[in-house]
């Protein structure tokens, strides 16, 4: 599957993120950064906006990088129904720029935190999601320091009535405050996932988790099938 | 030329986490008597006119679902 | 220039004299502030230089070695790990939050002149006691400092140490390792060469930053203003950083530098100075070109500013446009600045008229070069104190050490920084005793370890240094690495005083003849003078960074052992109290350690390396800071099982006293647990080898005689997680 | 109770990366003629007397080193 991997000035992960996707493809080396000024993403089958610091996260994280011109293609990318992930500061983006609900809040505890964790996968019916089964535990590295999900109530009784929870902390393990547990989202038709936790850094053996790969490998048949 | 001063909050009802955090340092420091610390940001800045300025808020230098902002002008 | 200036600006009155004999007249207020920092210590290492020539610097492996902005080491198939360890101490001392975030820019900055891709950090901080507001300020901003600077970078911290001692109280120590990547063809070297080439600054904005001293320089109508408004604080951008990185990478890999050099102390003066001067070149740098953050600054302000996150580069005419073009890509500012000249003058301009003229030898290796006068104090000279009841159990030692601040679990700290961006990391602070780095570029994995004792080396700065650096070896053993090369820093007091001058002189020939044995060459470091304050010099801590290579990382020991396991101890491990963490909770710490040889040491370090290169053994640990009992305790700590050891081995054959088995602490000693038959094809090797305990139930028992430590598991652990409640109370945070 | 109001701003000639990154994005936003952009902090509290506000700011809220701040006081 050919991924597009957004690089803004100040990304961290995008490397990463590319060598989870081109794992994820067995190895076939088909993906590839895409620069924040690139408008045209045709021939991709799949966007990952990654995490790191764009615009050294000043202001308020992703709140610069959501208006970069690649954002704009991404936006009518996810429109068409084309599958959107977003990690961690790439998650903050999409909250940013409206293609995902909520906001992310400083830490409860205001550091950044960096340890192994584990999620439960929701409800959402999501391309993302195709490869794990509600209710099951997957081992992800939360690595953030603006990860706290936050939504007004209405919106939250939303996201939940509309099934978009893709991902919640393991019970005891929310290390930032997030309402309802929650770790990640999808878009109300579920084709944009956000999370914050790090699924690109759990996709090799020496790491501890491959759990990582799922997310990677979700969407492949669905665009094996589109093209 | 204007200069233009934004304070930005985080809205009534959200957790500060700053605020909390400066709460909970404030006894070991021996100051007592302090409450509801909330910590914001405030954006300072020269425009041509304050046409857009509203607009810029809203876009960028505050996110309305956490927080508030104010503008307040002086014409230079 | 009245005399008092040169000497408020730190030069001798016989260093002023060569200066204007080398001019033939008195220098001009720019080359005056030029003079004074290049001939400073820390440039000129004009105390300590001497000394290092007496460090082993070579090897097959070695690729750059000292003189480099960063050492480097082969590790085969073409690439090459640099690395390089600095300090950043007084700049903590003074503002601990941007202080670190700048110790870890400027040493990233090292590595990517190389042009080397940073791939991880090491951090080796040494605080006071955690009892104060002051200390709790600084770790709080000194974390937060560090953790802001390499997460925002995308760069992972995976190791670092951190020391509590009374002496660091006013003078922390904040010392940062880098180590990238590069393919070994591609490094550059920081010499300018080809006269015509052009200079080109690129990065942040030049101001005031970092003046400092040299502001007495500023011109009367400046000084009329509030002279305290001037800044000399530096401030760290780590998203300015991130883009630099980006284009250095992209500019290298176009093929369009000749040279390349950080601009760190003395910014521009030091930068262009050294690239002249290791080129052998001469060269103009025009100050009315530097892009300023502030318009009215002084000519002398310009070339000493040492704002961060600024590059200078060497370019041939006709890649000129290239590069701006690709810095414009990576918004970042840059222009050309000067040119490389046949001359073997520092030309300093001022839209094209000249403000300035130093002979480059004169500025970058003109300063005299000081013998030390060296003398052994009589006796110990820092502060003792009593923390310890003196009717403590042994149940209650055990307790008390794995409390201890130094001793006590740090990850509430390495939990603040990013440890995995980058794919790399296999092991990171706290999972090993070293962290290692998957390398599959050039299919194998690198191992990096950072140590140095600072009350060990007060005991004996030869023994001390010597054991940091045989600490750093068997660090790497336990994840079945071998050193590769070694880089330091050296932090001491002033070097003028006698002592200091011995402690400095014995360390480094301690340093010295561990490499040595080990054959690990030294590529690189940094020497860190005057810690002190009117309480006293700080503990000498020379800091010591080792990088190393492993086959294959599915391989590596950790630390979680399994009920059943057999446990051994290893090496010639001779426990003592003297320097131990017991005996400076008994108030009771002395001049002295025992000597000890380092040949066995090393075949220790060498058995325990090819045990767990084969696979064979899966936990391991080196024993020191509160002895075997400590080691024995963090073990089932992490695994949440027991042990029950007997150390009667070690008591019959080395000391009678059950202390000294039990707490004492010394070089040497590895903890090994696994199956049995295993561990015991490692007898009769060559290599003290005892099988002192198992692994079981839920209390750690350590026997030594009819001294008995008997504690939970559960206790333990909480003993040993109790430091970040005492750190955190009174911070907020606020800094960034 | 007193409700105060602190504004902390870099001081000048302090690099302000965050006003820095503001202002540079700006133009790629679509907002021109906008220029000096300094981003600071704003802490809001209420306190039973105003006695000790300059030292907090000085202990706690503010790092005098690089930044300056102003106490803006409402009793109430
Ligand atoms: N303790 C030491 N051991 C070995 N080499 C050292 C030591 N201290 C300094 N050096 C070497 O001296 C040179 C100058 O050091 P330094 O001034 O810190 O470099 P830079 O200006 O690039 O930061 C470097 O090549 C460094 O590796
Ligand atoms: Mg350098």
């Amino acid at each position: 599957m050919k991924w597009g991997v957004l690089q803004f000035p100040g990304s961290c992960d995008e490397r990463d993120a590319l060598n989870a996707c081109q794992i994820a493809g067995g190895g076939v080396n088909e993906s590839r950064l895409v620069w924040h000024e690139e408008t045209d993403l045709s021939g991709l089958e799949g966007i990952v906006v990654p995490g790191g610091f764009s615009y050294g996260d000043y202001l308020r994280a992703g709140a610069i990088a959501r208006f970069s011109p690649a954002m704009t293609a991404v936006a009518e990318f996810a429109a068409a129904g084309g599958p959107v992930l977003g990690i961690c500061n790439g998650f903050q983006v999409l909250c940013e720029s409206g293609l995902l609900p909520g906001a992310l809040l400083t830490n409860e505890r205001t550091r950044f935190i960096c340890r192994q964790g584990e999620l439960v996968v929701g409800e959402a019916d999501s391309p993302f999601l195709a490869g794990l089964e509600a209710g099951q535990r997957i081992s992800i590295p939360f690595k953030h320091q603006s990860g706290r999900f936050f939504a007004p109530p209405d919106l939250l009784e939303e996201i939940e009535a509309k099934n978009q929870v893709a991902f919640r902390y393991a019970p005891g393990q929310n290390p930032n405050g997030s309402l309802n547990d929650i770790a990640g989202v999808t878009n109300e038709a579920g084709n944009v996932l956000g999370l914050m936790p790090h699924p690109e850094h759990a996709v090799e053996a020496f790491g501890g988790s491959t759990d990582g790969l799922a997310l990677f490998r979700g969407p492949a048949p669905a665009a094996g099938a589109a093209a | 030329m204007i200069q233009a001063r934004v304070l930005i909050r985080p809205k009534e009802g959200i957790l500060d986490a700053q605020g909390k955090a400066v709460e909970g340092a404030l006894p070991a420091l021996g100051f007592e008597g302090i409450e509801h610390v909330r910590v914001g940001r405030i954006v300072e800045l020269q425009a041509a006119s304050a046409d857009r300025l509203e607009e810029l808020c809203e876009k960028l230098l505050a996110n309305p679902l956490i927080e508030d902002f104010e503008i307040e002008t002086v014409s230079e | 220039m009245s005399e008092a200036t040169h000497r408020e600006l730190g030069l001798t009155d016989g260093e002023f004299e060569l200066i204007c004999e080398k001019m033939g007249r008195e220098p001009n207020g720019v080359e005056l502030a030029m003079f004074s920092l290049l001939w400073s210590e820390h440039c000129a290492y004009k105390h300590s230089r001497k000394l290092l020539k007496n460090l082993p610097t070579e090897g097959p492996r070695v690729v750059m070695g000292p003189g480099e902005n960063a050492g480097a080491v082969d590790i085969g198939n073409g690439y090459s790990v640099a690395f390089k360890v600095e300090s950043h101490n007084h700049p903590s001392a003074v503002e601990p939050f941007q202080g670190a975030a700048t110790g870890v820019g400027g040493i990233l900055r090292d590595v990517i002149a190389l042009g080397a891709r940073p791939i991880a950090i090491l951090d080796s901080l040494r605080f006071g006691e955690p009892d104060t507001e002051r200390t709790h300020y600084l770790v709080d901003g000194v974390v937060r400092g560090i953790g802001h600077y390499g997460n925002s970078m995308g760069i992972p911290t995976v190791g670092g140490e951190i020391y509590f001692e009374p002496p660091y109280e006013q003078n922390p120590l904040v010392n940062a390792m880098c180590v990238g990547l590069a393919r070994t063809d591609e490094m550059v070297r920081a010499a300018a060469a080809g006269a015509g080439n052009k200079v080109v600054l690129f990065g942040s904005l030049t101001g005031r930053d970092g003046i400092g001293g040299a502001s007495v320089l500023a011109s009367a109508e400046l000084d009329e203003g509030d002279d305290a408004k001037r800044p000399t604080v530096q401030i760290g951008d780590p998203f300015e950083e991130s883009k630099l990185l980006e284009c250095c990478q992209e500019l290298l890999a176009e093929d369009l530098l000749v040279s390349l050099q950080d601009l760190g102390a003395a910014g521009l003066t030091s930068s262009a100075g050294e690239m002249a001067s290791a080129g052998g070149t001469g060269i103009d740098i025009d100050i009315g070109l530097v892009p300023l953050r502030e318009a009215d600054m002084e000519p002398f302000e310009i070339m000493v500013s040492e704002s961060q996150e600024r590059m200078l580069a060497v370019v041939e005419p006709d890649k000129v446009d290239q590069v701006l073009a690709l810095c414009t890509k990576w918004q970042t500012a840059s222009s050309v600045i000067g040119e490389v000249t046949d001359s073997g003058t520092f030309r300093i301009l001022k839209h094209g008229e000249t403000v300035g003229e130093i002979r480059v030898d004169d500025l970058v290796d003109g300063c005299p070069l000081y013998d030390l006068d060296p003398q052994e104090p009589a006796e110990w000279t820092y502060a003792n104190r009593e923390t310890i009841e003196a009717d403590a159990s042994p149940s209650d030692i055990a307790l008390s050490l794995l409390a201890s601040p130094s001793i006590a679990s740090k990850r509430w700290a390495f939990d603040q920084y990013d440890s995995i961006v980058g794919s790399r990391t296999v092991h990171r602070a706290g999972t090993a005793d070293a962290a290692v780095l998957n390398i599959p570029e050039s299919n194998r994995a690198i191992a990096i370890s950072i140590d140095g004792n600072g009350r060990r080396v007060a005991c004996d700065p030869f023994q001390g240094t010597v054991e940091a650096t045989l600490e750093c070896a068997a660090n790497l053993a336990v994840v079945g690495a071998e050193p590769l090369g070694v880089t330091n820093c050296l932090n001491f007091g002033n070097p003028e005083k006698p002592g200091v001058a011995w402690q400095l002189g014995r360390a480094v020939d301690g340093l010295a003849a561990a490499c040595n044995a080990l054959e690990a060459p030294v590529v690189g470091g940094n020497v860190s003078l005057y810690n002190e304050t009117p309480q006293g010099p700080i503990y000498p801590t020379p800091v010591v960074g080792m990088v190393g290579e492993l086959p294959d990382p599915a391989h590596v020991a950790g630390e979680g052992w399994r009920g059943g396991d057999a446990i051994a101890l290893v090496g010639p491990f001779d426990p003592s109290l003297a320097g131990s963490e017991l005996e400076k909770q008994r108030g009771q710490l002395g001049k002295g350690l025992p000597e000890g040889e380092i040949a066995p040491v090393k075949a220790a370090i060498e058995l325990v390396r090819e045990a767990v290169r084969s696979g064979a053994i899966r936990t391991a640990t080196d024993v020191s800071d509160g002895g075997i009992t400590t080691a024995l305790a963090e073990l089932a700590i992490g695994s949440g099982v027991g042990c029950e050891a007997d150390l009667h081995p070690v008591m019959a054959r080395r000391s009678d006293n059950p202390e000294d088995a039990l707490f004492g602490e010394g070089p040497g000693g590895f903890v090994l647990a696994g199956e049995k038959a295993e561990l015991e094809k490692l007898g009769g090797r060559g290599v003290d080898f005892e099988l002192i305990g198992e692994v079981k139930g839920n209390e750690v028992i350590v026997k030594a005689g009819d001294a008995r430590v008997e504690i939970l598991v559960e206790e333990a652990a909480a003993a040993f997680d109790s430091l970040e409640d005492r750190i955190e109370s009174d911070q907020a945070g606020l800094t960034h």
